[in-house]
């Protein structure tokens, strides 16, 4: 293969390599201009972000480990964009006195679990997978105690890798099962002579939890809440989209390519935790006062919703979930900016203390409200779209009573949404946070995320495209 | 492969290792036990993979060289699980796990 | 022919209806008032021009013809059911026209005089308009629907007018519980319209009257206790009527409606609406008659009933305008009796009788209300008790009003005499106990009327805080041509313009019974002379028996009863509590469990990082087993 | 040229949010729902000019392709039902501007959110297509919880999310309703999301089965069906004028028709199969409204449960499964949006006066705001069915049709619903007796003053409304009345139902 | 012979496994760790995983418990005797590790492992050096290129964190 072809192939994971590294050296050339490195983080995802945009040829390269296509790339590119905005939101938060020593590692740290993800998505055999999604956690735990003044930060991050390390221990005896099971580590050599054996199963099951923990699936989701609580709110914000859309992102490619011949092991165990996952995140969001948790629990539930496009197992379910992420990632991520200048303005991060928000910051809560509404699938914003989508996946399938209980579902989580709303703009408050002036690139990420809320619905040729990119990925 | 030493003598013993150490990590309170615990169950699945490269496929060093990197990455994981050991153990004067509870609900 | 002015008859009304209560305000007062009066007397005018043409030209031969002039469709159901809006001239949609733009003319010209000085003038009158226009819309109506509809208009015009003093709580509660009460009855009416019109598939009386048609023969099985499906819609039909025509014991609206001005009980609950029930048997007469015989029955045993029943009662009210609601209703019973006992043994007099009556009763009771008007609008007040020898002071009303006591009690020649005569020799035709009834009524009736008349007019003089003096002109003209009226109708042969079967009869008096009937009345007139000439101590004569009757059988206090104790706190304060307790209880009750498991799964997230891993391993455990279990 | 019917909202909103002072929003809303007043009778015009009805029994037909690979379609098309109800809202929209007219505390937002919600009804009655029939019936309902949250009063909070929450319930099962029509739209070839196309199709009658009931309850949580009903006098009770006034006015249409368009046209034999399930509970609805709204001393709540009943009257003609009772069917929608706008409103007008909504508190009113009142009564009357107003017409349509049916169980249950018509002539002049008659009920009631211009406008409006329906209803009657033949030839393949 | 010596090695990693979870003192914890690391590097030898069992070794037992230690001399535990959880906590435990293992070990009784082998692989440490540094297949140049990033972040990511800064 040409060299110039496979760096075009590579170009997300050479360039965001590259830009770790332009970043280290920053560090050490910036001096006390430290607020330079934002400026190049945020130049040099802007430019990844728009490579990222162009299609690809498909392309297998380093002997099957890195595989790469127009999904992979899609995929690749809503973290792009996703990691973008977070950082446009981060900015001011990196600004602060205490943070800005540590500036470029802050960047550097999350741009390298960009690599890691960028990679996990395109693996193409298990240590690629294995290594990736390492690559995508472990820098993620040392960013979850960044505030190291804070001791929850430092409990987020004890929390954090504790979890990862137990469930990737966990993963990877599924792993080796799956090796003495299938022969090979390859994904596309993988053979099994007796899929519904117990130890087949048994190792599915395995597997799938190392990718469940880091979507956040019940029962392996209570790292999140804790977590999302105690780390730094832009890592929460992370976290919350693309911690989990990269795992999801490889966990379609799994199940739906690799082990597309297993579906009927993996239909019921996507159907129960489907139905566990959005239940229970569900029913512990709705009683939470700290908005960074209230998010957490509700990205839970998000979680459970999107993996009902796996549960069909076909293009359609595969092109709902990924749409439905590309969404996810405008509506959270506007979510969680509110959340992130108010707390970073006023340190305030429990729900109450938005009470009256409108009456001081209306463009702050309207922002809040569109995002929940999209979250919650309220038309005419794409996250109705989006769950609309997958609701028909699943129920292309015939399972109804799943989709039943997905809606049902929705109404719920609608419920605690409006919580929000109610204190942003019904409950009067003595004490409200006083208006904030919202700095540039703030403002950049909330409007970022309002125009892909309220526009990707309207255009149903992206929703068409995923889906002929999903038709030739499968 | 060893002579007269079957494949399941191979799994049976990773997987008793395995479950110790998975036991510890759920019972243990010292976070740095907990990491050991971690270890076992690391070590144990690469004798997984060890035995499965040697018994079944061993027409390639793939359950070899996985183990090699499960080796490296276990190495970075405890050096940032140390280092945040650390940190907390400046907040909370305490490695117990048990201690660091202050989120919840 | 042309027929086409009829049109103008109801429609003058309707505008002056809209004109007065838009801009009735604007106009003020004189200006509303003689508004309405104007298109009335018009309206009446037209209305006797077209009596006259139509009985005297189209009748030449002895026969009736019905006459549509204006049909038109107004709502479409199905493409076999419709409602029209039309015109349909028969003798006794003509007779009634006469009746109630007469009376309506009348009571609008003593309104004049009668509402001056009232704060709701304008709103009086269109409002008296309205019930005009309903009225007659009722009268003329081509189909049952077209009817039910001006029966619904006329129930609120009467809810409307029995309110006019609507700061009066007695009258709000009486005018509600008019409109109550009669649509209750309607609720009978509407369900009868809907079978009869489900097995004849129209609305049109011509159609629904016609006997003989498939769906009267293929239905006439006893389908319901005993009787057929049609005996019951007509009985359900009647219930309607019964309402409206205050029949026991759907009558207890009509007392209470007295709250209302004089001059509207004169019109509505005297002279026209409460006819309608009358007129709505009699509309469907030959169906009563040919299919649903059983249905007649029900009809003359409510009436005789009702006409016992009120005129006793009428014997001990002490407010003159009660005594005369009671009597409306005796007499009510009368014609609903005729009806019921009109049979082909005597050639259907009893049909005759019953219009006649219809007809005559019309003139002297709202005679009576008139006078009773002008006595209370000299002295303020409705109870006997403030009245007494107002003979000299009003000598023009006394002598109205005597007329129209003596009318009412039979005595020849007053018009009462030939129309009662007449029901008296249908019912004698029929059954000899209706008679002996009847009989017993007719003496009861000139007993209370002359006992009032005597009450107010002779008996002791009493004390008035203003000074008496006789109305206006526009009040006495009414009475003079009312009194007028009330001696000389009994003499039209009313039996060869209106009958059953639309030909002439040839009605004739059977002296025997006018003759017992006369002395009955003579009787009753003279204990009331004997009693209430000279001064009465009214408590005297009070037994146990006598406050009974006084508090109208209790039927009223039943009704109380029934309707807070049953519908009020058994179904409506239950429904009510049900709704909030139990339906919403079951949504706040899913909502609760919501928040209860919520809360009870709060310690699952313990912030001990083992307990979550321990989780995590017992779910890698349990998802294991289940699949185990689905897969294979 | 349906798009305009959205478009006018859309612009007005634009022109709201754009708009500075706020005495000039309620202009900008007033113009926009003005042209859309208009624009909605010239539609009216054009519709009643054109001759024929097309083969698909829809008129003035638009398709867009919008997600080509689920084959969801942006398509709009009305007959005389959809033309019918669109004439009602534009109606109640515009004498709600109206009556909101006085909104001083976020007037921007108010009027915003009110048009946004009326642009959601506006595009779910023109729409054929169930993805964006969904789309605007969740867009109409979701602004209620603001609405009703903020500018709402007593218990606003929890009526509103009961309100929000139980509506969404039902669209929840909607959904699923939605999606198993589509999924069932085709057995070969191209799934369709478009009522007419799933409407060719025999939908076998297991599937049939249950969905019918999704989306019957789906729609009927809207449509106040009993049990599902308890959000209402909540609702209601909280919900400020304007809002009363269009969610019991049109809203709850939609429920209705959704009833009608989806459960009832799509889905025939379950139809015919189930309904003795839903006529039992409409029945029970009908007579439990009347009754509950006996007791009721609060104004908006007697409303509220007559709501119940009329609405439940709308779902029990539906069920009644033929040409007249269908008719009546959407004549009640009409006749109970204009009547309940009405009351709700003047209930409004009234209690920005009086400071209460207790009827036990108030009297005479009649004396110091005749206009008030004079409206307040003919609304009332209305209400109780009188002939010459647009509730006979409707009554008695339903009853007809009802009626029509032969077997004792239909009857029963007939004659139990028409029974309700004198609970409410009680509740109704109850309500009127204690209220407005009788003897001025507090002395600071003597200072009240009668209604303002915008509010004499407001009610006139409706009242003009009102008559027209009531006293020349033909054309509105055959306008719906010809529209049917297209669900009658659905209804037609079912050998067994009586025409 | 060989199988005697590999279950003598078994036998150590079993009861060293057993003696780092359940013993009390924490220094001798870390050294038992190091005999079951030990122990199995043994095992990996007897395999003629030569390079495996070397980086074991130099890695895991001389890098991961070295730093054990370390980390335990810095938050000052060499003395504390470890107190054990709750009982209720460890019986928990214990259980669903057991069912976990009960699980696994009867997964293990019905599984028959395909056996796929071919010829014997080169583990010659030659042949594993060109394996590394190849980019065909079963090369792992592009693993051994993104565990350098990884190495790299965490140690940028261990030093953010256990820095102390100026104002801290």
């Amino acid at each position: 293969m040409n060299i110039m072809d496979a760096i075009v192939l590579l170009r997300n994971e050479a360039l965001l390599t590259l830009l770790v590294l332009v970043l280290i050296v920053a560090e050490i050339a910036s001096g006390d201009h430290k607020r330079h490195i934002s400026y190049i983080a945020l130049t040099g995802m802007l430019i990844i972000s728009i490579t990222s945009l162009f299609s690809t040829d498909e392309g297998i390269l380093f002997g099957g480990m890195f595989l790469q296509s127009d999904m992979t790339q899609l995929m690749k590119g809503i973290l792009n964009i996703g990691t973008f905005i977070v950082i446009l939101q981060s900015v001011e938060w990196v600004s602060k006195d205490e943070n800005i020593p540590r500036t470029s590692e802050y960047y550097a740290l999350m741009i390298s679990t960009l690599i890691g993800m960028s990679f996990l998505i395109s693996s193409g055999d298990f240590i690629m997978f294995f290594i990736g999604l390492e690559l995508a956690t472990l820098p993620l735990a040392a960013l979850a105690s960044f505030e190291v003044s804070q001791a929850r930060s430092a409990e987020a991050g004890i929390k954090m890798i504790m979890s990862a390390a137990f469930s990737s221990g966990i993963s990877l005896m599924g792993i080796s099962m799956l090796y003495g099971l299938g022969g090979s580590i390859y994904f596309s050599e993988l053979s099994f002579n007796a899929i519904a054996s117990p130890m087949t199963i048994l190792a599915m099951v395995l597997f799938f939890t190392g990718l469940a923990f880091k979507i956040s699936l019940v029962p392996f989701h209570f790292w999140t809440a804790d977590v999302y609580e105690g780390a730094p709110i832009n890592i929460s914000s992370y976290f919350s989209v693309m911690s989990k859309g990269a795992a999801l992102f490889i966990l379609l490619i799994i199940l739906m390519k690799v082990f597309s011949a297993a579906i009927e092991i993996w239909q019921p165990l996507i159907y129960i935790i489907s139905v566990v996952t959005m239940t229970v995140g569900n029913l512990f969001a709705l009683r939470q006062q700290n908005i960074k948790r209230f998010l957490a629990f509700s990205s839970i539930a998000q979680a459970g919703f999107i993996v009902l496009g796996l549960y069909s197992g076909d293009s359609a379910g595969l092109n709902a979930s990924v749409y439905f992420m590309l969404v996810y990632v405008f509506s959270n991520l506007g979510a969680f900016g509110v959340a992130t200048i108010i707390s970073n303005k006023t340190g305030k991060e429990n729900i109450e203390d938005y009470n009256g928000l409108y009456k001081t910051n209306p463009g702050l809560s309207l922002v809040m409200l569109v995002s929940l509404f999209s979250l919650a699938g309220i038309p005419p914003l794409a996250g109705f779209f989006g769950k609309f989508f997958l609701f028909a996946s699943a129920a292309s399938q015939g399972s109804y009573v799943l989709v039943l209980i997905a809606t049902l579902n929705a109404t719920l989580s609608l419920y605690y949404y409006l919580l929000v709303v109610k204190a942003m703009f019904i409950n009067g408050s003595d004490n409200p946070i006083p208006t904030i002036g919202l700095e540039l690139f703030s403002k950049l990420a909330l409007i970022i995320c309002i125009i892909g809320m309220v526009a990707i619905g309207f255009f149903g040729q992206i929703h068409d495209e995923i889906q002929e990119i999903a038709d030739k990925f499968l | 492969m060893i002579e007269g030493v079957g494949l399941n003598h191979f799994l049976i013993l990773s997987g008793v290792v395995f479950f110790l150490g998975m036991y510890g990590f759920l019972s243990r309170r010292n976070m740095i036990t907990l990491l050991m615990s971690l270890e076992l169950m690391l070590n144990a699945v690469n004798i997984n993979f060890v035995a499965f490269n040697a018994y079944l496929n061993n027409d390639f060093l793939q359950g070899h060289f996985f183990a090699l990197f499960i080796i490296g990455v276990a190495a970075a994981e405890a050096a940032l699980a140390i280092a945040i050991i650390v940190l907390l153990y400046r907040k909370f004067n305490s490695i117990n796990i048990e201690k660091s509870n202050t989120m919840k609900h | 022919m042309n027929w086409s002015m009829t049109i103008l008859i109801p429609l003058l009304p309707l505008l002056s209806f809209v004109v007065v209560g838009l801009f009735g305000p604007r106009f003020g007062r004189k200006i509303s008032g003689l508004i309405g009066t104007f298109s009335i007397v018009l309206s009446a005018f037209i209305s006797l021009i077209t009596a006259f043409k139509y009985f005297l030209s189209s009748g030449m031969d002895g026969h009736y013809s019905v006459i549509i002039p204006f049909n038109m469709e107004w709502l479409r159901f199905s493409d076999r059911l419709h409602i029209d809006m039309g015109i349909l001239l028969d003798p006794i949609s003509v007779m009634m026209l006469v009746v109630i733009t007469l009376i309506s003319s009348l009571v609008h010209i003593y309104s004049l005089g009668y509402m001056k000085g009232d704060v709701g003038y304008e709103r009086y009158f269109s409002f008296l308009s309205l019930f005009t226009f309903s009225m007659l819309g009722l009268v003329i109506a081509t189909n049952i629907f077209q009817m039910y509809m001006f029966w619904e208009l006329v129930g609120v015009s009467s809810y409307l007018l029995i309110g006019h003093y609507y700061d009066k709580p007695s009258a709000v509660a009486a005018s509600k519980k008019a409109f109550i009460v009669t649509r209750f009855a309607d609720l009978g009416f509407l369900l009868g319209i809907l079978m009869l019109s489900y097995f004849t598939g129209s609305f049109d009386f011509q159609t629904l009257t016609d006997p003989d048609q498939a769906a009267y023969t293929q239905n006439s099985g006893v389908a319901f206790l005993g009787l057929s499906v049609v005996s019951w819609a007509l009985i359900l039909v009647f219930i309607g009527g019964a309402g409206k025509s205050a029949m026991f014991p759907l009558h207890i609206w009509l007392p209470d409606a007295m709250e209302g001005p004089t001059p509207v009980s004169a019109l509505i609950h005297a002279a026209t609406m409460v006819v309608a029930g009358v007129y709505l048997v009699a509309r469907l007469f030959p169906l009563y008659l040919h299919v649903a015989p059983d249905a007649l029955q029900v009809v003359a045993f409510t009436g005789a009933l009702t006409s016992l029943f009120a005129a006793l009662i009428a014997c001990t009210q002490e407010d003159i305008k009660r005594v005369l609601a009671y009597s409306t209703m005796s007499q009510l019973g009368y014609m609903m009796l005729a009806l019921g006992v009109s049979s082909e043994i005597n050639d259907n007099l009893g049909f005759t009788a019953s219009m006649f009556h219809l007809f005559t009763h019309a003139m002297f009771k709202a005679l009576l209300f008139l006078g009773a008007g002008a006595v209370i609008h000299a002295v303020h007040s409705n109870l006997m008790k403030d009245m007494g020898g107002l003979r000299k002071l009003l000598p023009l009303t006394s002598l109205t009003f005597l007329i129209a006591c003596l009318a009412i009690s039979g005595i020849p020649p007053f018009a009462g005499f030939f129309s009662k005569d007449e029901i008296l020799s249908a019912a004698i035709a029929s059954n000899k106990w209706y008679f002996a009834v009847e009989l017993l009524v007719a003496g009861l009736t000139a007993y209370y009327m002359f006992r009032l008349y005597f009450r107010i007019f002779w008996n002791k003089q009493a004390t008035f805080s203003t000074e008496i003096h006789e109305a206006p002109a526009t009040m006495t003209i009414p009475l003079i041509v009312l009194a007028a009226l009330s001696m000389i109708v009994g003499f039209i042969p009313f039996g060869q313009y209106v009958s059953w079967d639309m030909s002439a009869h040839h009605g004739h008096i059977n002296w025997y019974l006018a003759l017992s009937s006369t002395v009955v009345a003579l009787l009753g007139i003279l204990i009331a002379m004997k009693r209430f000439k000279g001064e009465v101590n009214p408590d005297a004569t009070k037994t146990g028996l006598y406050r009974v009757i006084e508090n109208k059988f209790y039927i009223d206090e039943v009704y109380v009863a029934i309707t807070r104790n049953v519908i009020y706190k058994r179904i409506s304060q239950p429904v009510a509590w049900f709704d909030r307790n139990i339906v919403d209880g079951a949504m706040n009750g899913v909502a609760w469990i919501t928040n209860a498991t919520s809360s009870r799964i709060k310690s699952w997230q313990s912030g001990q990082l083992q307990d979550y891993l321990l989780a995590f391993s017992a779910g890698v455990v349990v998802l294991f087993i289940v699949l185990m279990y689905l897969v294979r | 040229m349906l798009n305009i019917l959205i478009i006018i909202p859309l612009l007005t909103v634009l022109g709201i949010l754009f708009t500075v002072k706020w005495e000039q929003v309620r202009w900008v809303a007033l113009v926009g729902m003005s042209l859309q007043l208009l624009f909605s009778l010239f539609l009216l015009w054009q519709f009643l000019a054109m001759e024929g009805v097309s083969e698909s029994g829809m008129r003035l037909e638009e398709s867009h392709l919008w997600y080509k690979h689920l084959n969801i379609t942006y398509s709009i098309g009305i007959d005389g039902i959809s033309m019918a109800l669109i004439l009602l809202t534009s109606v109640v929209i515009f004498s709600g501007i109206l009556a909101s007219w006085n909104v001083e505390t976020m007037t921007k937002e108010f009027f915003l959110l009110l048009i946004l919600l009326s642009t959601g009804v506006f595009g779910f009655f023109i729409s054929l297509d169930l993805f964006t029939m969904f789309l605007f019936y969740e867009l109409a309902v979701i602004p209620m919880y603001l609405l009703i949250g903020i500018w709402g009063s007593g218990p606003k909070e929890y009526a509103a999310m009961k309100l929000t929450l139980m509506l969404m319930a039902g669209s929840a099962l909607l959904l699923v309703g939605i999606l198993g029509l589509y999924f069932h739209s085709s057995t070969d070839g191209q799934l369709s999301f478009h009522i007419l196309d799933i409407a060719r199709q025999n939908i076998d009658s297991g599937t049939q089965r249950w969905i019918f009931p999704m989306t019957f309850i789906g729609f009927g949580v809207l449509g106040a069906l009993f049990p599902f009903h308890t959000w209402s006098p909540d609702g209601h009770a909280s919900a400020p004028t304007a809002v009363s006034m269009l969610h019991a006015g049109v809203l709850m249409k939609l429920g209705g028709y959704g009833c009608f368009r989806v459960a009832m046209f799509l889905l025939p034999q379950a139809a015919d199969e189930l309904s003795w399930i839903f006529i039992i509970l409409t029945t029970i609805g009908v007579i439990y409204g009347a009754f509950g709204a006996v007791v009721q001393k609060d104004l908006k709540y007697i409303n509220a449960y007559s709501s119940v009943s009329h609405c439940g009257l709308v779902l029990f003609a539906i069920l009644m499964m033929n040409k007249t009772a269908f008719n009546g069917a959407i004549l009640q929608m009409l006749s109970h949006g204009l009547m309940c706008a009405l009351f709700f409103g003047l209930i409004g007008m009234i209690y920005a006066r009086t400071g209460t909504r207790d009827i036990t508190k108030m009297g005479g009113l009649m004396k110091v705001m005749p206009f008030l009142s004079v409206s307040y009564v003919i609304c009332g009357l209305a209400s109780l069915g009188l002939p010459g107003l647009s509730g006979f017409v409707a009554e008695m349509t339903i009853f007809v049709g009802a009626f029509d049916h032969p077997d004792a169980f239909h009857r029963i249950s007939t004659v139990i619903a028409i029974s309700s018509i004198v609970v409410t002539a009680v509740y109704v002049l109850q309500a009127v007796a204690k209220m407005l008659l009788g003897p001025i009920g507090e002395e600071k009631f003597e200072k009240i003053t009668d209604a303002k211009w915008h509010e004499k406008l407001s009610s006139m409006t409706l009242i003009i409304a009102i008559l027209i329906m009531g006293i020349i209803p033909l054309w509105l009657s055959d306008m719906i009345y010809d529209s049917l033949d297209l669900m009658m030839n659905k209804f037609s393949t079912l050998s067994y139902l009586v025409e | 012979m060989e199988s005697i010596f590999f279950y003598l090695l078994a036998l150590v990693i079993l009861v060293f496994s057993f003696l780092t979870i359940s013993s009390k003192n924490i220094l001798r914890t870390a050294v038992y760790l190091l005999f079951v690391l030990c122990a199995t590097a043994g095992i990996y030898f007897m395999m003629n995983y030569n390079f495996l069992a070397a980086v074991q070794l130099t890695v895991y037992a001389g890098g991961i418990v070295v730093l054990i230690i370390f980390s335990i001399l810095l938050t000052h535990q060499i003395n504390t005797r470890l107190e054990l959880a709750s009982l209720k906590k460890r019986l928990i435990a214990a259980v669903i590790s057991f069912i976990s293992a009960a699980t696994f070990f009867w997964a293990l009784s019905k599984t028959t492992w395909p056996d796929t082998n071919g010829g014997v692989a080169d583990t010659s440490l030659n042949n594993i050096g060109l394996q590394l540094m190849n980019f065909g297949p079963n090369g792992y140049v592009l693993p051994f290129e993104v565990i350098s990033i990884l190495l790299l972040a965490s140690m940028v990511a261990a030093i953010i964190i256990a820095k102390k800064f100026s104002h801290d």
